[in-house]
């Protein structure tokens, strides 16, 4: 790639990564100095990738489960819950209520967990070093219950096409009420050192704007469009699982700067913790967890195509899937929100951004390298 | 004979300081570890770190200044420390203070940080001159309210050794400085804060932006060099805190409980805010510590 | 900045005081959660080899190695994981159809050398061997365990009907069943003529069944027969059979065959003609015969066939009922033979004369001839009048319905009304006694030695005569028959405890001493066995390729003592059964044209 | 080079491969430039090593996945600094380097580089399937799949991905090794250059970085 640079004499080039704390992953920024203050930047990515519409390609319906919720390595779930609901949707199954409801369950977990580990990122992009270590414990909880519900600690693997794989453990409904109880009482220590503190404010107020003239042109979604006053939230807009029958509400704020993006994602925590309350409570206590699916290893869907969404908490993630009666996928495209906030939308932030403020604006976006690339 | 006494003491005083630093670290450690709700390492890590960085193997060098910016910080460190009495009318513990005044003292404070700069330039990592841009213009910002109080205490005592300056407070608590020049007294504290390079205003090695800053290059034996002038910059900034608004100590014991009193404000601040970008800083800086610091000048002078 | 927001920050000092949310140095290595999914286990003793998780990782961190002897329903092989490729995604558990393979709940393993993270689980000993926690199958599997139903007369009425009992499977249900197969392949290896049958059932689930009856075909000429009657030795092992119902490999290849009216047109046979010019005779038009008959033809062979009926099948014609086994599909059979070009040379008892003949006058003989002697129960009182061996009972019975032949008597064996005993449990025991009820028995009995679940006959025709109302004494020890005054018969049986016998056998029934019991029937149908009877041969012959008792030894290629003579079904093998004829006729077809030289 | 031979390990003649490695045919794929050969003076090694043990320095790399579960790891709950373990910022002063999982070629690169700019003595430490054999990514176009080809791995630390509980204990076993003088794959580095830089050039098709990153 040659870039054009006007002001060579006059600029330090510098790499943000790939070797970096501060960047969000294994990604890069090359952005273009004067002083503090960055000219131009530009994401580079392909350090994660490992092909994962081309793996598919390659693997059963069933097989493609263990590695699509390595896409997003901190909220998985969402990409399970895409491929089993497209797969689902070209092939026919109908799955039960219970599972309708552990996967809302499921999906709402790997969001809080994800949004509180994003507002500790984003207090500690600005040094505050005591939000990332309450988060991610309060994260680590989260992890818990899923790896008690899931078996698995990080990668859950839970869902399949058909529902999901096991049932709730005896006494699980208590012990995520203990947790959700635990990140409540936290929250107001988060309040005060970030949004409450001056210096806080000061650091992300007015920083990382967002134009709203780029929603259209690029296709934001998640916290970045709603901290501009859009209520854009795909649980709403379209409904998908559960989510119609829960009561919820769909957070917004103005601004478009950091501060925004992180009260958002502070209040969506408690609205999170809102819908996983309801969830445990609302869910049929029997019933199967999965619909009978048909042999694993032979199973062919007929031609079809479709495309499948759901909110991250990161924005719309979606499955484009295209399936032509073998017993594997043609084409999975995977739309993460991440791709177009970390390339079209960063690059357009970076103009003018203090050097400083590129990590705290990178997390608040946020940006997911592993998502961007696949 | 008695130069070479003063010389065997002072040495033996530097290593008690380094120690001290180092101890006083491990537990600033430990205490930001609190907070974050964890255990956090062994107060006596400091001292393991040190050892381990003198036995990793030094693999490069960037010219002759690359080795010039430790020895300059940890001389700074130890110049500070030469130059101002560590335990008030007790030969042993008073170091050179008869040989130099404050106006050294506050050379070898710039004097760290330009070795720093100079040195870490050498490394050609693009990391250290934005480092040392922040660095320099954060500690002129820091400067201007320290010398106010400074010119303000001077203006008081008639005096520019910090050895008069510390007898001035000799009669009790009430006779310190903090307390009889508080707006001196305010805006020296809040400037310490920058001096420190503790959070809000640790923007010049801040980790997740420019890791780490000045020092990006240096590795080893350096890094060990840098620590050991850490500890007893830090160690040696308290004393002069503590010579100039707390009186001074006239005991071992009370030296290093007033040096980790004044030390732990520092920390108060650190562990609970973010850090400012280095405009910000320089703009608080400029703004209401200054003006605290013009404040203490006029009241001193009228 | 408001005072308030800068004082704010300061109150989370507060939590310097509380405890540390760290897990204590002491406690780091906590136990995980129940389900934890962590290093692989298998109980090598319940795992079958089957493969299915070597098939589903999408890791390909799973390889089928050679870890024991291959028996009957296991491979032999066990599964070695290979951790540089695990994902833990634990489909291999909930795949497993035998169950046997789980996941721990350790996690916990480090280690300098990358060589060291591969293991046969159960086999080499690791320290979670014996963990009951972690992932395991059971709660819920990735495999159907439930086999499609088969619809079949109603068991009430079925017992005055000679139709058809079993109405095959619809088009969607075979499908469906078909869609079962997890493909594993265990069932051809316990199947005698190692059929091939992934591979036909895949092309049902397919659709394509032309493909599946010409793969049923090449190694099966008498698919419709095995499709309805065979003891299918494959589902015993099938896979699925572990934990759940195994795939019903018998309906589907009968709903195959069924498809065609006429196979003729549908079997592409694409074999070299090796054999032109040369000439074969075959003894026996049993199942063993028809094979080596049909492939040897199709192979070019000139082949005839003699059979001493008058019509081919042998045991498969007069041994079992034709509400099995319809006459029709025998013909269809038979039509495939005629098609392949077989001389056929019914009613044509061989005799010692004509063996020297055709041994003389063809390249090769082959014998299949059956085992044409029904044992003795051995008891007292068993030549009384009313008491007759089921072979020849059945014998007579087929004849007489399907067949012009003047060689039986007009009257049945069992009228209308006759209470009726069978003694014996196997599949000829059950046929026996579901004829005699169809014939009009007003009550029949079986009467066994030993337990309901040690009983030779094939589980599902137990079932199928339990639902038609045969009453089945079990642990019953015939002792002697004795004639009631009125010329009924008594069948005096003492029960029989059932005593451990040495590791690896059957039970032994054991007569508990003391008591009689009587059972008075109009008719006792003995159904114990049967033995082979080469009389028809000369005792030269006879001494060279039979032992004493009749049985006739064949080497590898199914070759006797006598050179150029070759020999399959009942005489040969011990099972007795039509799938290990078909598979001794197979041998044959091999071993002819290597004794010829023309391979 | 054994465990046996440390402390008199041959030093590198330029140009002349000295070790157990086999070694690539092609000397196009040799590496040009040589490290300083290690000044092997261990007269107190066992006081060195416990230093070095008791003060570990991770790269902050988070080159795949597994870095999800070094956060954790890092803080409040399992909280790795009580164990002398802490974050490196730059590779300079990093002592540890994490190879979190899966490696795709691109950043094998950087992760080279990184590497060569790490001061001796250094670590690595492997997690997770990807690094021993592929793991779920055997079939990738775009990653490696043997992880000791092209860097010296001191620690493996299975799982997908290795709890921080089985992290702890990768770094206990690493700092035993340490302490006991047996992590040495920096030194095998040295000696078998050619055989690693050959590997690495094998895959890395667009090879522009310095002969040895110092």
């Amino acid at each position: 790639m040659t870039i054009e640079n006007p002001h060579v004499e006059k600029e330090t080039q510098l790499w943000v990564g790939p070797q970096h704390p501060g960047v969000t992953g294994n990604m890069a920024i090359q952005v273009w100095l004067t002083g503090d203050t960055i000219q131009r930047g530009i994401t580079h990515v392909g350090y994660l990738h490992r092909g994962f519409e081309k793996l598919m390609e390659r693997r059963k319906f069933i097989q493609s489960f263990p590695i699509v919720c390595r896409i997003c390595v901190p909220e998985p779930d969402t990409n399970e819950y895409l491929l089993a609901a497209s797969i689902e949707e070209l092939g026919g199954i109908t799955i039960p209520e219970k599972a309708v409801w552990l996967r809302t369950l499921v999906l709402e977990m790997s969001r809080l967990a994800s949004l509180v580990q994003q507002i500790g990122g984003g207090a500690g992009a600005t040094g505050l070093g005591a939000v990332p270590n309450w988060t991610y414990t309060l994260r680590d909880y989260i992890l818990d219950s899923f790896e008690e519900l899931t078996g698995g600690r990080v990668y859950h693997m839970y869902m399949v096409y058909g529902g999901v794989r096991r049932d709730l453990p005896v006494g699980f409904a208590e012990r995520m009420e203990a947790t959700l109880r635990k990140i409540e009482e936290r929250l107001p220590y988060i309040d005060k050192v970030t949004f409450q503190s001056s210096v806080w404010r000061e650091r992300t107020q007015g920083v990382g704007l967002t134009d709203p003239a780029w929603v259209k042109e690029m296709g934001i979604s998640g916290p970045a469009i709603r901290a501009m006053g859009f209520a854009r939230d795909v649980r709403r807009d379209f409904p998908y699982l559960a989510y119609p029958e829960l009561d919820f509400s769909v957070i917004t704020s103005t601004g478009g700067d950091i501060y925004a993006r992180m009260e958002i994602r502070r209040h969506e925590v408690v609205e999170s913790i809102k819908i996983i309350r309801q969830v445990l409570q609302k869910m049929p206590k029997d019933g199967p967890v999965a619909a009978p699916i048909p042999n694993v290893f032979t199973w062919r869907i007929p031609t079809g195509q479709t495309y499948v969404r759901a909110e991250a908490s990161r924005g719309e993630m979606g499955y484009y899937t295209v399936t032509d009666g073998s017993d594997k996928v043609r084409r999975v495209h995977v739309r993460g929100a991440s791709y177009v906030h970390g390339f079209a939308m960063a690059e357009r932030m970076f103009e003018g951004l203090n050097i400083a403020d590129l990590h705290p604006t990178l997390v608040s976006i946020p940006t997911c390298p592993p998502e961007m690339e696949r | 004979m008695e130069l070479l006494l003063q010389i065997l003491w002072s040495s033996i005083g530097v290593l008690i300081a380094v120690a001290y630093g180092l101890l006083t670290g491990g537990i600033v450690r430990k205490l930001f570890a609190r907070i974050q709700g964890r255990v956090g390492p062994p107060v006596y890590q400091g001292f393991i770190d040190l050892g381990k960085n003198f036995f990793v193997r030094d693999n490069i060098s960037h010219g002759p200044m690359f080795y010039f910016g430790p020895a300059l910080r940890t001389a700074g460190g130890v110049g500070i420390f030469l130059f101002i009495p560590a335990i008030v009318g007790w030969a042993p513990g008073e170091n050179f203070s008869f040989a130099g005044d404050l106006l050294l003292v506050m050379y070898f404070m710039f004097f760290g940080s330009l070795g720093m700069a100079l040195g870490g330039s050498a490394g050609g990592h693009p990391h250290t001159p934005i480092g040392a841009g922040r660095g320099l213009s954060q500690m002129t910002a820091f400067e201007v309210p320290f010398i106010l109080a400074v010119i303000a205490l001077v203006a008081d005592t008639g005096s520019f050794s910090v050895h008069d300056l510390t007898l001035a407070q000799a009669g009790g608590f009430l006779e310190w400085n903090l307390l009889t020049h508080p707006f001196a007294a305010a805006a020296a504290f809040i400037a310490m804060l920058g001096m420190n390079g503790y959070a809000p205003f640790n923007v010049v090695g801040a980790p997740n932006e420019i890791p780490v800053g000045p020092m990006t290059e240096y590795q080893g034996g350096f890094i060990a060099t840098l620590g050991t002038g850490r500890a007893i910059f830090a160690i040696a900034k308290m004393i002069l805190f503590m010579d100039l608004f707390l009186g001074g100590a006239t005991s071992i014991l009370e030296a290093f409980i007033k040096v980790f009193v004044i030390y732990m404000w520092s920390v108060a601040v650190a562990a609970v805010f973010p850090r400012y970008r280095v405009d910000q800083s320089m703009r608080f800086f400029l703004g209401w510590p200054a003006l605290i610091g013009v404040v203490a000048v006029l009241l001193a002078l009228f | 900045m408001s005072l308030k927001n800068a004082l704010a920050p300061f109150g989370i000092w507060a939590r310097a005081l509380a405890r540390p949310y760290t897990i204590p140095v002491e406690d780091i290595m906590r136990a995980p959660a129940d389900r934890y999914r962590g290093w692989h286990t298998n109980d090598a003793e319940a795992c079958i080899g089957c493969g299915s998780c070597s098939d589903i990782c999408q890791n390909a961190a799973i390889d089928m190695v050679v870890n024991r002897d291959a028996t009957k329903g296991d491979t032999g092989l066990r599964p070695m994981v290979d951790y540089g490729r695990c994902c833990w995604c634990a489909l291999c558990v909930d795949v497993c159809p035998s169950g046997s393979l789980g996941l721990s709940s350790e996690y916990t393993w480090v280690d300098k050398d990358p060589e060291v993270f591969r293991y046969v689980p159960g086999v080499d000993k690791k320290p979670w061997d014996d963990d009951t926690k972690g992932w395991h199958g059971g709660e819920w599997d990735l495999i159907n365990h439930d086999r499609v139903p088969m619809s079949m007369l109603p068991g009430e009425t079925r017992g005055q009907t000679w139709a058809e009992v079993v109405l095959g499977y619809s088009e969607e249900e075979a499908q469906r069943e078909a869609a079962r197969c997890l493909e594993c392949g265990i069932c051809t290896a316990a199947c005698p003529a190692h059929m091939h049958i992934p591979e036909y059932i895949g092309a049902i689930r397919d659709g394509n069944y032309e493909q599946a009856v010409n793969l049923i075909y090449e190694t099966n000429p008498m698919p419709e027969m095995c499709g309805k009657v065979c003891t299918r030795r494959c589902e015993d092992v099938c896979a699925h059979a572990k934990q759940g119902e195994p795939v019903a490999i018998r309906w589907l290849k009968r709903f195959a065959t069924e498809r065609f009216d006429d196979l003729r047109e549908v079997i592409k046979a694409d074999v070299a003609p090796i054999g032109v010019g040369k000439r074969v005779a075959v003894i026996g038009g049993g199942p063993s015969g028809i094979t080596v008959a049909y492939y040897l033809a199709i192979r070019g062979f000139e082949v005839n066939l003699y059979e001493a009926l008058p019509t081919l099948g042998g045991a498969t014609f007069f041994g079992i009922p034709k509400y099995r086994f319809p006459m029709p599909s025998l013909e269809k059979q038979v039509d495939m033979l005629r098609g392949a070009g077989v001389k056929l040379h019914v009613n044509s008892p061989v005799d010692a004369a004509l063996f020297e003949e055709l041994r003389s006058t063809h390249d090769a003989v082959f014998i299949g001839a059956g085992l044409m002697r029904g044992k003795a129960m051995r008891v007292e009182g068993e030549d009384a009048p009313g008491v007759v061996n089921a072979l020849t009972f059945l014998l007579e019975h087929h004849l007489r319905n399907n067949t012009d032949s003047d060689k039986v008597s007009k009257e049945p064996v069992v009228l209308p009304g006759m209470k009726v005993a069978v003694v014996g449990g196997g599949n000829t025991a059950i046929d026996a006694a579901r004829v005699s009820l169809r014939l009009g028995a007003s009550e029949v009995v079986i009467s066994y030695r030993r337990r309901k679940e040690d009983m030779p006959a094939d589980w599902e025709e137990i079932e199928d005569a339990e639902h038609e109302n045969i009453q089945i004494d079990v642990q019953a020890i015939p002792l002697r028959i004795e004639q009631t005054p009125d010329g009924r018969l008594d069948l005096i049986w003492g029960p029989a405890e059932m005593v451990a016998d040495k590791p690896g056998a059957r039970p032994k029934p054991v007569l508990v001493e003391g008591v009689e019991n009587h059972l008075v029937v109009d008719r006792i149908i003995g159904a114990i066995g049967q033995g082979p009877n080469l009389r028809w041969l000369s005792p030269e012959a006879q001494g060279t390729i039979a032992d004493k008792w009749g049985w006739i030894k064949v080497n590898e290629d199914g070759m006797t003592g006598m050179p150029g003579v070759f020999a399959g079904g009942d005489l040969v093998n011990e099972t007795a059964d039509a799938i290990s004829a078909i598979a001794d006729g197979l041998r044959v077809v091999q071993g002819i044209p290597r004794w010829l030289g023309l391979q | 080079m054994g465990v046996e031979e440390k402390g008199k390990v041959p030093l590198l003649p330029s140009g002349v491969p000295v070790g157990s490695k086999p070694h690539a045919t092609d000397s196009t794929l040799f590496a040009q430039g040589r490290p300083k050969p290690l000044s092997l003076d261990e007269s107190v090694a066992f006081i060195k090593n416990w230093f070095r043990a008791q003060s570990l320095n991770v790269m902050a790399y988070g080159t795949g996945c597994g870095s999800i579960e070094l956060g954790p790891l890092g803080t409040s709950r399992f909280d790795m600094e009580r164990f002398g373990i802490t974050g490196g910022p730059t590779p300079r002063q990093s002592s540890v380097l994490i190879i979190s999982g899966y490696l795709s070629v691109k950043t094998l690169k950087r992760v080279i580089r990184s590497y060569e700019q790490m001061p001796n003595p250094r670590w690595v430490v492997a997690l997770g399937s990807c690094t021993i054999n592929g793991g779920m990514y055997w079939d990738s176009y775009s990653t490696i799949k043997i992880l000791d080809q092209y860097l010296p791995v001191d620690v493996y630390v299975n799982g997908c991905m290795p709890r921080p509980e089985a992290l702890i204990a990768g770094f206990k076993d690493l700092m035993d090794m340490i302490k006991r003088g047996e992590a040495n794959g920096y030194i095998e580095y040295q000696n078998n250059l050619d055989w690693y830089r050959a590997n690495q050039r094998k895959v890395i098709k667009d090879w522009n970085l310095p002969e040895y990153s110092w």
